[in-house]
């Protein structure tokens, strides 16, 4: 597993990071963000040229275009997250035979080998998050999750943009990748500056060649940078005390307007870079079946059916079970905010529901 | 590599009882520690899991009693003597029976609900309870579960039964559990555990708060759809709470804001 | 089990899913007894069925006998495709001039009886099951015949398209191209194919339980797709005259 | 006096056989068709040409893509959008892979049983396992080209006014599926030289296709009689007419003449653009135009097969994903026609359009109507010697002649006139 902690720092030219991305993809399957039919999301890549360098994203509730930018890592974390690849959004559990009465089960677990090449600091925090959720604050913690995550390479990237629909910030994750990664990736004018963060880090970064020892103007660029993502991002709200105003506005009033508006659709859910809600179904044929995990929402329509009849039936109580998990169960739950600030949810909602105006709303109303 | 929680254990069915049209009662072969207020996951092919109550345990087996309302349940209803059911657990908290010791418990079953509070009521009989009471509703007659245990349980207990309907060959009490429970002389610091369906909770908790018992003491079991069982599929969840891992039993001043309130 | 399958107003997609099995459909044919299929083989039988899979909307007093007689020796009777569950394409015409519509193709003398409207089967006779889509998806089909097989009875979600859309990893389409999408108010089963294939969902799989069209009406709005026009949208979705939707259209 | 034989079995659609009888000779005979018509052409009138591809699918759930791409082709027309090549490449790919499934489907599961007179696939696969495996892999292979381009193998989603809404980066995994088909069904025509075939040859049959670069599908010229002409000339050379005892339309050629359409016309036409090794099959199969004998048809469909699969494959192998995969559209007020070799024939499209591109006419002639009448000649033929017209007689030896012809009556009935039999 990754480490923490600033380790040593160099600096390298384009080509120092394509030696880097090769040095990578020859021990891991590679996942990075891609420009593909218009969208930058996340895929297993091929080669360092499917990098969608110089391209950024213009976001807003419930819309998304790509545009073209100067520099390099000038866009922001991609439309997908990386739940896809840990927690994926089908996987097979186990498969069930059954002979002369008697079932005999086989458990799977994936083996693959990830390198994630450019996370940002939102979604480095998530990883955190989805980590209590199935492994540190779950007294039985995921087999299936804990295969992939253990073997996970990490090379994070500081964002020197956002989008308008970010809110890392409020969130306190970001910009500013701060731990959590093997190394860390922070673009600079024409070069840039690589920081070990884990031992693994370490071996790598040594091994590349054409590498200088970073100098102090690397640092101070990169914060000079980070200082210049973070004071153009508004705080959306108020974090302290939140989970308090908001466990005393559970009263449906405050929760219909959204139910109006809202598709209940589930695309924020499954955008959600910590959503980890799933269904356990079954795909049987005569004497074998398999028992497969997908991912599910508490927007569904059979959520939370009990006796034949969803206990939420009304769209705003669905809504308020997501944002009250996100906001305020969550901390109860896992000590942290379900929400990392990335701003995917508002991106993606169809129905152009900004998840900050709505917090704003509810509990500071 | 981390112990994987969706692995199925096997157990032998040992016996088979129909308590009612429907509800079957299973004894299962099985080594597994348990404690009151627990419940397994039982598995049927092709259909997936169900949370069923541990409603008690013997030398080497465990009790369940099933109601076939879907796939699951009706594909072990279907199971009989010698056959194999697949399951994983004890999941789940347990009924804090040391907190009645020296006091007056309360137990309020309503239809099924019977199987979750069945071994606690077992249990208390021998413990230092200083009183021990049991209300049972059922709908009717023929729904009434656990027949032949009636004479043992009220000679170690008050143990009243009442049924929503009348019935010709029925002599005893007829109406709602919470009547029952009006009349009922109680000490305020009575603890008391309960089960049933959630507009019986309801109303009964109301009723007792009426008598001066306070939510603190109050303890339900919860029913929610779950499917992982270990707080991680995000069903079952009411308020912050995970009914698999954190309840099914709940003290209910902790949960009444969410169980009450329409829809949470 | 004693199957039946039969067809009435419809273009025969749906029964080719049963072709669509391929080597399985082989397999099957020798656990369950196929006592009518018209279209699989030269030898049919009327019998007692245990299962009848309907194909097809009812749109001539001949196909209301039919469905009823079919009813009456059937113990599971399961709707197949979006002409049983919802009517079919055909059933647009409910939302205009028949009249209008009759004289479009038929000019001359014809001696036929038609009904003027295209009906889901469920509007003449109880349906057991509904198997959904324009086609219906073969792994439905094939999980509804094993779920009875093994004695339980089939499920098929109901949630919208947009949670299946989204597991498939697609970018919506509404956001990244401004284009119209019935994924949040249509019926998962597909795979989520148009999003899939970079454009809006057309709706073949029919309404999703309870959709909030209030909200859809809107988010169309915003589209800049009038409600006239999304109402000519749903009508032609294969399914305008579902049941759930005839109430909004 | 009237025999019937209520359901005609292993078709496409619902149908029915009549036959008038008089002092137990067969006296006349009707085909007919009581599957209700669904008035598609009417439904699309006024509403937007986006509509068409995917409604006029649901004529067909054996041949949808015949439909999208014939309507394609008219709205582009219509338009002047003119696709690119790679895009008309995909769409031939697309094609193929529907005349591959159709015609496997129709040769394994509708009309090969009648050759070992069984009475389904099911008995066949019994006796010949190994004959109806290979038959699965073939329409496996169709069926996979249609669902990697267009999401699925009925009614796919991708085609589009244009070209398609979306194409995949690399086709290169429906090689081995492909290759494996061809080899399938050299394999398959191998063991069908042992199929015996009753002798009776169509007469007096204009044999009818389209002619275009290769062995026609996608779009070309209409061809008969060593003469061509442009599909908007379709309704010049050739006429519906109402005849009094059936319930459908029959199409014949304006001097009178019957024609047909579909396999057997196209390799009439067309034999000399096969491609190598479905040439080869053809002739192994001792399939040489002018071919008549409709019992053959089975095999002509076979040798298409080959062709389709060898054409297939090297689409895959040169296939690089285009540019563009749809241009844009304009409409405007105007006309156009489309037409396309549909695995049963031509199938003949024509729509009318306002500014706003709102279909204003529409008019579709599929292939099953066209050969209504060759069939009814054809059982005509067939049984005018007859005496014993009992049930078994009519299924064993009526059904299989009309089979030959692949009919598609859920095609037909969108537009054939119907008078309804209560069965
Ligand atoms: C902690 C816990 C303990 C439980 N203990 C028991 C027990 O001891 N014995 C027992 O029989 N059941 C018990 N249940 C309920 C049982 O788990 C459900 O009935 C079961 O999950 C239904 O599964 P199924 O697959 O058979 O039905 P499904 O196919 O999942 O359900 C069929 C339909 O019935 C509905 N349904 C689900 N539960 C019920 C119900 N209880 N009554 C009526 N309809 C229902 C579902 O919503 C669904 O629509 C318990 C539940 C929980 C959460
Ligand atoms: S709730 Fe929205 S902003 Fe927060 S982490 Fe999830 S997707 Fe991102
Ligand atoms: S593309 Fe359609 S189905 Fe997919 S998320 Fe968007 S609205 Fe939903
Ligand atoms: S996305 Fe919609 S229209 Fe497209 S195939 Fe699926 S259900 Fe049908």
């Amino acid at each position: 597993m990754e480490g923490k902690g600033k380790g040593k720092g160099y600096a390298v030219s384009h080509e120092g990071l394509r030696k880097l991305f090769d040095l990578l993809s020859s021990e891991y399957e590679l996942v990075g963000p891609a420009l593909k039919e218009g969208v930058i999301s996340y895929k297993v890549l091929r080669s360092f040229e499917e990098l969608p360098f110089g391209c950024k994203s213009m976001e807003l509730a419930g819309y998304y275009a790509v545009e073209k930018a100067d520099g390099y890592f000038t866009y922001v974390r991609p439309s997908n997250s990386l739940k896809t690849f840990l927690h994926p959004p089908e996987l097979t559990i186990m498969r069930v035979k059954r002979e002369n009465g008697k079932l005999s089960f086989e458990y799977e677990y994936p083996d693959k080998k990830y390198c994630f090449f450019d996370v940002r600091a939102c979604d480095l925090s998530a990883l955190k998050v989805l980590d209590m959720v199935f492994l540190h604050k779950n007294k039985n913690p995921d087999p299936y999750y804990a295969s992939l995550r253990e073997k996970v390479f990490i090379v994070a990237v500081n964002c020197t943009n956002h989008t308008n629909t970010c809110f890392c910030t409020t969130m306190g994750t970001g910009p500013e990748v701060k731990e959590g990664y093997d190394f860390l990736i922070t673009e600079l004018d024409g070069r840039f500056l690589l920081e070990e963060g884990s031992e693994r880090g370490r071996r790598l970064l040594e091994s590349l060649e054409n590498k200088e020892e970073a100098r102090q103007e690397d640092y101070e660029e990169k914060e000079r940078r980070l200082k210049k993502v973070e004071s153009s991002m508004k705080r959306a709200f108020e974090t302290e005390g939140l989970k308090e105003r908001l466990y005393g506005r559970m009263e449906e009033s405050f929760w219909e307007p959204v139910g109006k508006r809202c598709l209940a659709c589930t695309a924020c859910t499954q955008s959600c870079p910590t959503c980890f809600c799933f269904d356990l179904l079954e795909r049987a044929s005569l004497d074998v079946s398999e028992r497969v995990r997908v991912w599910d929402s508490c927007f569904s329509p059979s959520f939370a059916t009990l006796h034949r009849f969803n206990l939420r039936q009304s769209v705003h109580s669905r809504y308020r079970q997501w944002l009250m998990h996100k906001f305020a169960y969550w901390l109860d739950q896992f000590g942290t905010f379900g929400c990392v600030g990335c701003g995917r949810c508002i991106s993606w909602c169809p129905a152009g529901i900004d998840l900050r105006e709505e917090v704003k709303r509810v509990a500071y109303g | 590599m981390v112990e994987n929680p969706y692995f199925l254990k096997e157990g032998r069915v040992l016996k088979v009882v129909k308590e009612c049209e429907g509800v079957f009662t299973f004894h299962i072969a099985t080594e597994e520690p348990a404690e009151p207020g627990q419940y397994n996951m039982l598995y049927a092919f092709g259909a997936g899991e169900a949370p069923i109550t541990i409603a008690s345990v013997g030398e080497g087996y465990v009790v369940h009693t099933v109601r076939a309302v879907g796939n699951v349940t009706r594909s072990i209803d279907s199971l009989r003597e010698g056959d194999y059911l697949y399951y994983r657990g004890p999941y789940g908290n347990r009924w804090e029976l040391e907190r009645a010791f020296g006091k007056t418990l309360l137990i309020l079953s309503g239809g099924l609900g019977l199987a979750a509070t069945r071994w606690v009521f077992e249990r208390a009989m021998e413990s230092p309870v200083k009183r021990l009471i049991h209300l049972y509703g059922s709908k009717d007659y023929e729904s009434l579960l656990y027949k032949e245990f009636y004479e043992k349980w009220a000679k170690g207990a008050e143990f009243h039964i009442t049924l929503d309907r009348p019935h010709p060959e029925w002599k005893g009490r007829v109406g709602l559990i919470t009547e029952l429970l009006k009349e009922l002389e109680l000490e305020k610091d009575a603890v008391v555990f309960m089960c049933g369906p959630d507009p019986m909770v309801k109303a009964c908790v109301k009723t007792l708060e009426e008598k001066g018992i306070r939510a603190e003491n109050i303890y339900a079991s919860l029913e929610r759809h779950m499917k992982c069982s270990v707080g991680a599929c995000g069903h079952c969840m009411i308020g912050p709470y995970f009914v698999c891992k954190d309840g099914p039993v709940f003290r209910y001043d902790l949960i009444r804001e969410y169980f009450e309130r329409k829809e949470v | 089990m004693k199957v039946g399958v039969f067809k009435f107003s419809s273009c025969d997609g749906c029964q080719l899913a049963f072709f669509e099995l391929e080597e399985e459909f082989l397999s099957l044919a020798e656990v369950l007894s196929i006592e009518y299929f018209l279209e699989a083989s030269s030898e049919n039988r009327w019998t007692d069925f245990d299962l009848a899979f309907v194909e097809g909307s009812i749109s001539t007093p001949e196909e209301e006998d039919r469905i009823r007689k079919i009813r009456e020796n059937s113990k599971i009777l399961i709707a197949i495709g979006a002409c049983a569950v919802s009517g079919g394409i055909q059933s647009a015409r409910n939302y205009e001039d028949f009249q209008e519509i009759f004289t479009g193709i038929y000019r001359g003398r014809v001696s036929f009886e038609i009904k003027p409207h295209s009906r889901p089967i469920s509007d003449f006779v109880k349906v057991d099951l509904e198997i959904r889509g324009c086609p219906i998806n073969r792994e439905h089909l094939r999980n509804t015949i094993y779920s009875l097989l093994i004695g339980l009875r089939p499920e098929l979600p109901a949630y919208p398209l947009c949670l299946e859309c989204k597991r498939k990893g697609n970018a919506c389409v509404v956001v990244s191209k401004g284009q119209l999408c019935l994924g949040p108010i249509t019926c998962t089963g597909c795979g989520a194919l148009c999003p899939s294939f970079g454009r809006g969902c057309y709706g073949c799989f029919g309404p999703s339980e309870k959709p909030n069209y209030e909200a859809f009406y809107e988010m169309a709005r915003r589209l800049g797709i009038e409600e006239k026009e999304l109402k000519v949208a749903l009508r032609l979705s294969f399914n305008g005259y579902n049941p759930a939707l005839r109430e909004v259209l | 006096m009237k025999v019937k034989l209520s359901a005609l079995t292993r078709v496409e659609g619902e149908g029915a056989l009549e036959l008038l009888l008089e002092e137990g000779r067969l006296k006349a005979l009707k085909l007919e068709i009581y599957e209700p018509p669904r008035f598609i052409e009417a439904l699309l009138k006024g509403k937007s040409y986006e509509y068409i591809p995917d409604i006029t699918a649901r004529i067909c759930g054996i041949c949808p893509v015949a439909y999208q791409f014939s309507s394609l082709q008219a709205i582009e027309r219509a338009f002047d959008a003119f696709v690119p090549e790679e895009v008309e490449r995909a769409r031939r790919l697309m094609y193929y892979g529907e005349w591959i499934q159709s015609h496997a489907l129709h040769i394994f599961f509708l009309h090969l049983p009648d050759f070992y007179r069984l009475p389904s696939i099911v008995e066949l696969s019994r006796v010949h396992k190994e004959l109806v495996l290979a038959g699965l892999d073939i329409k496996r292979a169709g069926s996979l080209i249609l669902q990697k381009l267009g999401g699925r193998s009925s009614h796919p989603v991708s085609p589009v006014p244009g070209g398609f809404s979306y194409l995949p980066e690399d086709l290169s995994d429906l090689k081995s599926p492909l290759e494996l088909a061809l080899e399938k069904s050299l394999w398959v025509a191998e063991k069908l030289r042992e199929l015996s075939f009753p002798n009776l040859e169509l007469e007096g049959f204009v044999f009818v296709s389209l002619v275009e670069e290769d062995y026609p599908i996608l779009k070309g010229d209409i061809y008969f009689e060593g003469r061509s002409i442009k599909p908007e000339e379709f309704k010049e050379y050739f006429v519906e007419e109402e005849v009094e005892y059936s319930t459908a339309k029959h199409a014949r050629m304006k001097d009178g003449r019957p024609y047909l359409v579909g396999a057997l016309s196209r390799l009439n036409n067309n034999f000399e653009k096969l491609s190598e090794l479905a040439v080869k099959t053809a002739l192994s199969l001792n399939l040489e135009p002018p071919l008549k004998n409709p019992y053959k048809s089975i095999l002509v469909r076979l040798v298409e097969v080959v062709h389709a699969l060898e054409r297939a494959i090297e689409l895959v192998d040169s296939y690089i994903k285009p540019p563009v995969s749809r241009v844009e559209i304009k409409p405007k007020r105007s006309e156009g026609v489309g037409i396309s070799e549909a695995p049963r024939g031509i199938l003949w499209h024509r729509y009318t359009f306002d500014e706003e591109g709102k279909v204003l006419s529409a008019d579709i002639v599929p292939p099953t109507s066209q050969n209504q009448k060759a069939m009814e000649l054809s059982l005509f033929k067939l049984l005018q010697g007859f005496e014993d017209f009992s049930e078994k007689l009519l299924r064993d030896v009526a059904e299989p002649m009309v089979r030959n012809f692949d009919p598609c009556i859920s095609c037909a009935t969108h537009f054939l006139r119907i008078r309804l039999k209560h069965v």
